[in-house]
């Protein structure tokens, strides 16, 4: 019984294992990766992607996948910078009702379509991009962020760290209670896990699948609009990619793509971990950006081969 | 006042239900009362399960009415109908595997505590209490798939009594329970009976219904067949209702699957001849402790014991299906490659498995397809399969086993679960094993394919196939098996042979073992 | 059909059955549909539309997505996806110039065994290491651009005439990449019709431990899949590079794993595997070809572009979805 | 591996195709001194320098670029450079330019992917008084407080010089299309509209009849101008807002047939391929955009060092190909 909750353990915390031991292994290797410095830029331009994977950490574990958290990332931007001529309020409301809505369309058509997740959120993908797009003048016009107030948002800082690690802080907490300790977290995981038997045991899954996206789509507006506070504008060529990024380190935090399985921690650690490789990959300094992107696969494969076989090890007992 | 007059909380009216290609409900009308236990039975793919879930919001039904608690209803999704108080056990267990015990026996209704946040500690503590009282004991963290089907029936069971009904429907809820657990539940049912809550009871074992339950709606392809008390019908006539066959022709045919004279073993090659498969101290960790099994050509082998024994881990790992820390298996002498389930195949040993859904059908395949499927290598050359071949085989077995679909080409996962059952008898049978070990093979089939797939069993054994036999049923155990190995805790405990194959003596063999522990 | 003909309940009833069944054909046959209709706007809409070079255009450029929605079909299938064929074009490319001193047909074999490497590199993952196939060919997606740049750091022009041929040059009217996407459309038909393999790999897709208790050699097949998505990926990335008279590993294929799954899904093949449609996914293929074409020649902003694109994803897949969850 | 046999073109003359500054530094605007940005003297030899490239070195442009920085800090004995690529991804480059801070660089020059959102990498800068230059293209910030200084051509200045080489090319009049680079990046936007603007204001009978993106990339480029020239067969010229795109629309109008010359071609960059295109009689002209900033670059930062007033922009004068002089130029071409 000891053993079975020490490897559950293990691989619950794969991810963070792993990340503990790549510090390590950095710190022992180069003189500037352990220095606070270099922690604090891996933590803060970490925490927008982390904001970002806690929604998909709750879409991932209700057997769903959003792909268009890249575009409303440069939405929620755009937006935001836009918005910030009229103030602190607006400059936060505005991406944060767009991207909701966005989130609130794609939520209904999949839940009451039952269209793929993935396909849903691929049109979502395009046509958020687009959108943004169509408002910045094909991407031409950069709208510069005002606001003091709201700039002070994405930069000030306390103790050496922005305010955006504290808010991604404060939202993983949240979403930690909201998945483990509320009836709503409990349906999430029980979608994911049998959607057919989720519905004939009262889960109300439609609704769910609903509030689940618009989360996710909320927390991308909320990362892309901290994101314009910190560089002061709306900057429209952002957040290609993004989605698999996010992806990527949520599955690495050992969430199941099959859905019903996970946590926000995981997801965090996964965050990390790509924030670490690559400040890892610059401390090596001059590799080619070909050797770069060869080193950065490599690693990927090797923590998720990692991650893998610590939860190989769970299973055996 | 009888209860006959006692107005119906929940009746259906004329409800009929298409699905393309099958009128799978047609009027049928039924009125459940309180402080009744309504039986619902009929052959597979009579309409009983779908009839349920017409009650209880999954289907809209195309025609007819519903009405509850005296005025129409009409319940969009299962929640509505919950909400409502109707509370039901559906056929396929029905919970979600990777969420903890405690978790799914509570899913909606967890205990909060500070805040409106769920207490953990108080929600493992009440669900280890709610399933001690079902006799299940585990650790309620685990996760549900890590428990036995018959201990996952339980939670269900549990989960759906423990919420305040008015109705509670169960549609086969002993089909993988334990005796003992058997009668566990039916305390619960008489309970609930006295407290007057309607109980509508589907289940193809017919000493259970004439056990607990009052009333009986009999469904032949889903139309009413009849409705009445129980009692005043008697089980032949019940049968031939269901089967829509003359009670004299019934009777000819007899019930009983296994034919008398095997059981004395003179036809069968029971005793003489070396072992077709010879497992030898299967063991691993937690699960199976050095267990010993051999078949002989022409042999059914029972395996007994309680729920959790091992008698799946037992099968699976003869067919290489499971990893193990020891043992071997041997076929006709030579050992066989361990973990390759493709090798013990082709040796002529296979697997019929215990979990239709999760381990059996191909829910997007046909099932011409589902039963071609292991038998494909053989059925082309050079890897491009023969359409005429396949053809060929599906024909015998759809009619050799009986399966009713509209077309060979229908999808699997709509038929009835009795004829999905018999479609993975068929791709086992078309890959001519030598042995065949079949888990709970009669699990949720209606008397008349239960008979059909009993006499098919003998039959083969008949001809030299060697059977290895689980059941939950000790009457087909008992009639079915030559010899047979009583398993506890992952080894074997007993071994009872010719004279000794009776249920008194399994249960004793089974009780002796555990009594210093099952009252402890 | 049967109660087609057995029908008497006057026009009412005849609907109500025929109804369901329209569904059905729109659930198989709506991308032809929607094919068609777009056709139809921009033979009414748009300028020389008919002319003959510009069926050629359409089909020459649609070419690789639909080689590369072969293979994609394939392993979505098995309830997979590969997001590494991009990648492998890319690879292929850089490959097919390294190798072009030995001759074409050298070149062209060694890139393919290169994509076949790198597919079996993600199958190996998958199969045998258990790892979820969005994150094992994420790692590949990543790796093999990078390799493929290192192995060629910039765009390299040839002047291989074979090669350059093999891109330009017609059969009877046909564009020769044309007819080898058709070639291949047909055999990949067939292996999913016809042979065990195809059987195989759906039966694992729909339910895979019942594949393993049914003796399927499920990591062999599923190892397999993902060596022709490879195989397939690098042989679009040659054909591409062929058309292009120069090998571009930094921009070749890139995203087109998006549109090859697009492809893959508006013709019908459920995510969830289980399932495969290769016609419909040819059909897919050509669908957003002909939408992008009609969005060009239109000269909409690639705001626009991408807005109608969107609609058009989903009006498609919600014409031909299955109408059960997940 | 053996590829073809390379193509005999000229060897690249080591000085050969040097940036020229375009006004003469210290004549006009504002300048910055050493004491005027508050920072300390420091030696470039042993300093730690970084440089933070925006996209992979995998076009001509960026692979002369990097090689340029990296070649002439050898040159000058600067052992400890850092160079950092985000892969065409903006949040990446803030990321790695503040990684550079954090190892402690004295000096960045910046290659930057796009104008606005250097807020965090300024400020942080700034705090530690290190001397950013940007290469290339601009950082919407105050020179002198924010950074020291821009050195790179004008972008919107290229537009309008190649419209004006299209003007001539088809005589004042005729239907023009256009293909964008990637949508949303500065040069895109600076290049267009320097281009559109000129072809308004001095040839008004030239209608530009399509604008489609080719994202800079060259099969992108070839597919779009399939799409164009089937569709529009009476456009007369096409500008193309790099020489990838360029290249693609030739691969296309070869496969349509055309000759050289049937189509007017002009575009921005000056890559080799491109000027050979001229050559070839198939580009008509190529605006150049000189990526060789790495001995600029250090020129103007130990000026600085040296206590010299440096300007605010360092605007490069880029020279132009043409059937003129394409041939004998072609080994300056990068
Ligand atoms: N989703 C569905 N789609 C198509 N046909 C269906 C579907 N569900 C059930 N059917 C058909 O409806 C009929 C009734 O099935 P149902 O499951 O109600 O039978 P049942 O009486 O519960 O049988 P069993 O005793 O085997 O469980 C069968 O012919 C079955 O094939
Ligand atoms: N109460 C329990 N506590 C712990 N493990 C249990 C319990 N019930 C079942 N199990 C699990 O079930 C496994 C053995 O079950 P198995 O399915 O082989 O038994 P079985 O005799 O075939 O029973 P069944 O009637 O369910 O088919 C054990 O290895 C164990 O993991
Ligand atoms: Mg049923
Ligand atoms: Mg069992």
């Amino acid at each position: 019984m000891n053993r079975e909750q020490l490897s559950r353990t293990l691989q619950q915390h794969g991810a963070v294992m792993v990340l503990g031991t790549l510090v390590i292994v950095g710190s022992l290797a180069f003189d500037s990766f352990a220095t606070p410095a270099n922690a604090a830029s891996v933590v803060v331009s970490s925490s927008f992607l982390a904001i970002i994977a806690i929604g998909m950490t709750f879409v991932i574990i209700s057997g769903g996948i959003d792909l268009s958290v890249g575009s409303l990332f440069v939405l929620g931007g755009v937006l935001a910078a836009y918005g910030s001529q009229y103030g602190m309020l607006v400059a936060l409301l505005l991406p944060l009702a767009v991207c909701g809505v966005v989130g609130l369309l794609q939520g209904l058509v999949i839940a009451r379509t039952g269209m793929a997740p993935f396909i849903v959120t691929l049109a979502g993908l395009l046509g958020v991009r687009g959108l943004m797009l169509a408002i910045s003048d094909e991407g031409a016009t950069t709208y510069l962020v005002k606001d003091r107030a709201f700039a002070a948002l994405g930069q000030g800082e306390i103790l050496g760290l922005s305010y955006p690690v504290y808010i991604t802080a404060v939202l993983a907490l949240a979403a930690m209670v909201l998945l483990q300790r509320t009836g709503f977290g409990q349906n999430v995981y029980a979608i994911g896990g049998n959607e057919q038997a989720a519905a004939l045991m009262g889960v109300p899954v439609a609704r769910t699948k609903v509030y689940v996206y618009v989360m996710s789509a909320l927390l991308a507006g909320l990362a892309g609009a901290l994101n314009a506070a910190r560089l002061s504008s709306g900057v429209t060529i952002l957040g290609i990619g993004l989605e698999l990024d996010a992806i990527a380190a949520v599955v690495i935090g050992g969430t199941l793509l099959t859905g019903g399985a996970g946590g926000i921690t995981g997801s965090v650690a996964g965050v990390l971990l790509l924030g670490v490789i690559q400040s890892l990959i610059n401390q090596v300094g001059n590799l080619t950006s070909a050797f770069q992107q060869v080193v950065s696969g490599l690693f990927l494969a090797l923590v998720v081969v990692a991650q893998r076989l610590l939860s190989k090890a769970q299973r055996l007992t | 006042m009888r209860r006959t007059e006692l107005e119906a909380v929940l009746e259906a009216r004329g409800v009929s239900k298409r699905f393309p290609g099958v009128l799978a409900l047609d009027g049928v009308s039924l009125a459940l009362r309180p402080g009744e236990v309504h039986a619902l039975v009929g052959e597979n793919g009579a309409g009983k399960s779908t009839l349920i879930k017409v009650f209880t919001g999954v289907y809209q039904p195309d025609g007819g009415e519903l009405r509850y608690q005296g005025g129409p209803a009409a319940f969009g999704t299962p929640l509505e109908a919950q909400r409502a108080g109707i509370s039901t056990i559906y056929q396929e267990v029905n919970l979600v595997p990777m969420m903890s015990v405690a978790r799914n026996l509570l899913l909606g209704r967890e205990p909060r505590g500070r805040l409106g946040v769920i207490d953990a500690a108080a929600m493992y503590g009440e669900a280890e209490r709610v399933l001690s009282g079902y006799g299940v004991d585990t650790d309620v963290r685990r996760p549900l798939r890590t428990l036995g089907v018959g201990a996952q029936q339980m939670v269900a069971l549990a989960r759906a009594v423990s919420v305040d009904a008015r109705v509670v429907i169960m549609d086969e809820p002993t089909s993988s329970l334990e005796p003992r657990e058997v009668e566990t539940l039916f305390g619960v049912i008489r309970r609930l009976r006295d407290s007057g809550i309607a109980v509508m009871y589907v289940s193809h074992r017919l000493d259970e219904l004439y056990r607990v339950c009052d009333q009986v709606t009999v469904l032949r392809d889903g139309r009413l067949a009849h409705t009445g008390p129980l009692a005043e019908l008697e089980r032949l006539r019940l049968i031939s209702l269901m089967l829509g066959r003359d009670q004299n022709e019934v009777r000819t045919e007899g019930l009983t699957s296994f034919s008398r004279e095997h059981a004395e073993g003179d036809e069968r090659g029971s005793g003489n001849g070396a072992p077709v498969v010879e497992a030898r101290g299967l063991t691993r960790r937690h699960v199976l402790d050095g267990v010993d099994v051999s078949v002989k050509p022409g042999e059914v082998v029972g395996l007994g014991g309680l729920l959790g024994a091992g008698r799946t881990e037992t099968a699976k790992a003869i067919v290489g299906a499971l990893p193990l820390d020891g043992g071997q298996v041997l076929v006709a002498g030579a050992p066989l490659r361990a973990g390759s389930t493709s090798a013990a195949i082709r040796a002529g040993v296979s697997l019929l498995p215990e979990d239709r859904k999760a381990e059996g059908i191909i829910p997007t395949l046909s099932v011409r397809e589902n039963i071609a499927l292991a038998a494909l290598p053989s059925m082309g050359r050079a890897g491009v399969v023969s359409e005429a071949k396949i053809d060929r085989i599906v024909e015998i077995f759809m009619r050799r086993l009986r399966i009713k679909a509209a077309s060979p080409h229908q999808l699997v996962s709509e038929l009835s679960g009795g004829n999905q059952q018999k479609v993975l008898l068929a791709r086992w049978l078309a890959v001519r094993p030598k042995v065949l070990l079949l888990d709970e093979p009669t699990r949720g089939i209606d008397v008349g394919a239960k008979a059909e797939v009993q006499a098919l069993i003998d039959e083969l054994a008949r001809e030299g196939l060697g059977v290895l036999l689980i059941s939950s049923d000790l009457e087909e155990l008992v009639e079915g098996a030559d010899r047979i190995l009583v398993l506890r805790e992952g080894a074997v405990v007993g071994e009872l042979s010719g004279d000794e194959v009776t249920e008194e003596r399994i249960m004793a063999t089974i009780a002796e073992q555990s009594d210093g522990r099952a009252d402890a | 059909m049967a109660e087609l003909t057995h029908d008497r309940g006057g026009p009412r009833g005849r609907v109500a059955v025929l109804k369901p069944q329209v569904f059905a054909w729109v659930q198989d046959y709506g991308v032809y549909a929607a094919v068609l209709a777009l056709l139809l706007f921009n033979v009414l809409f748009t300028p020389h539309f008919l002319d003959a070079s510009n069926f050629r255009t359409q089909l020459v450029q649609v070419t690789p997505i639909v080689i590369v929605s072969l293979g994609m079909a394939l392993v979505i299938g098995t309830q997979g996806i590969d997001l590494s064929v991009g990648s492998v074009m890319a690879l292929a490319a850089a490959l097919v110039v390294l190798y072009l001193g030995y001759g074409w047909l050298p070149a062209l074999v060694v890139a393919v065994i290169g994509g076949a490497v790198v597919g079996a590199a993600g199958g190996a993952l998958v199969a045998y290491v258990g790892v979820q196939p969005i994150v094992a060919t994420l790692a590949l997606l990543v790796g093999v651009r990078g390799l493929a740049n290192v192995l060629v750091p910039q765009l390299v022009e040839f002047r291989n005439p074979d090669l350059i041929a093999l891109g330009s040059s017609s059969v009877a009217g046909i564009p020769v990449i044309v007819l080898i996407a058709a070639a291949l459309t047909v055999i990949v038909l067939f292996v999913v019709r016809r042979t065990t393999f195809g059987r195989q790999v759906v039966a694992i897709g729909g339910n895979r431990s019942a594949s393993e208790l049914s003796g399927l050699p499920v990591r062999r097949v599923l190892l397999l899949v993902y060596v022709i998505s490879g195989l397939l990926a690098a042989l679009a990335g040659v054909l591409a590079t062929a058309r292009l008279q120069a090998s571009d590993p930094t921009s070749l294929g890139m995203f087109i794993e998006l549109s090859a799954i697009t492809a893959v899904v508006v013709g019908g093949t459920p995510l969830t595997g289980g399932r495969i449609r290769v016609l419909s996914t040819v059909m897919g293929a050509l669908l957003m070809q002909l939408l992008a074409a009609t969005l060009i020649k239109h000269n909409l902003p690639q705001s626009w572009t991408q807005m109608v694109q969107a609609v058009i994803i989903l009006a498609a897949v919600y014409a031909t979805r299955k109408r059960e969850t997940r | 591996a053996k590829g073809e046999e390379p193509q005999s073109a000229p060897a690249a003359a080591s000085s050969a195709g040097q940036q020229v500054v375009e006004t003469p530094s210290g004549t006009a605007g504002p300048t910055c001194t050493l004491e005027q940005f508050g920072g300390t003297k420091f030696d470039l030899k042993t300093a730690t320098v970084g440089f933070s490239q925006s996209e992979k070195e995998a076009n001509p442009f960026r692979i002369a670029e990097t090689k340029s920085i990296k070649d002439e800090a050898a040159k000058l004995g600067i052992t400890d450079l850092k160079v950092t690529n985000a892969q065409s991804q903006f949040s990446k480059q803030i990321t790695d330019v503040q990684q550079l801070i954090a190892q402690g660089v004295k000096l960045l020059v910046i290659a930057p992917l796009n104008s606005d959102g250097w807020e965090p990498v300024l400020q942080q800068a700034a705090a530690k008084k290190i001397p950013i230059i940007t290469v290339d293209r601009k950082i919407n910030a105050k020179a002198c407080s924010d950074y020291l200084t821009f050195i790179g051509s004008d972008f919107y200045e290229q537009g309008k010089r190649a419209a004006d080489r299209m003007i001539d090319a088809l005589g004042g009049k005729g239907k023009v299309a256009i293909l964008l680079g990637a949508p949303g990046n500065n040069v895109t936007t600076e290049r267009t509209n320097g281009f559109k603007d000129r072809v308004k204001e001095k040839a008004p009978e030239i209608t530009i009849s399509f604008e489609q993106t080719g994202e800079f990339a060259r099969e992108k480029g070839q597919q779009v101008t399939e799409q164009l020239i089937q569709s529009n067969p009476d456009i007369n010229g096409i500008y193309a807002e790099n020489d990838e795109m360029a290249l693609g629309a030739v691969t296309a109008l070869k496969g349509a047939g055309k000759e050289p010359g049937d189509i007017k071609i002009v575009s921005v960059d000056g890559t080799r391929s491109a000027v050979q295109g001229i050559v070839d009689g198939w580009l008509h002209a190529v605006i150049e955009s000189n990526p060789r900033f790495g001995p600029l670059a250090f020129e103007t930062a130990q000026k600085f060092l040296n206590g010299e007033a440096i300007p605010d922009k360092v605007i490069i004068s880029d020279r132009d190909y043409d059937t003129g002089n394409a041939k004998d130029s072609l080994g300056e071409a990068y």
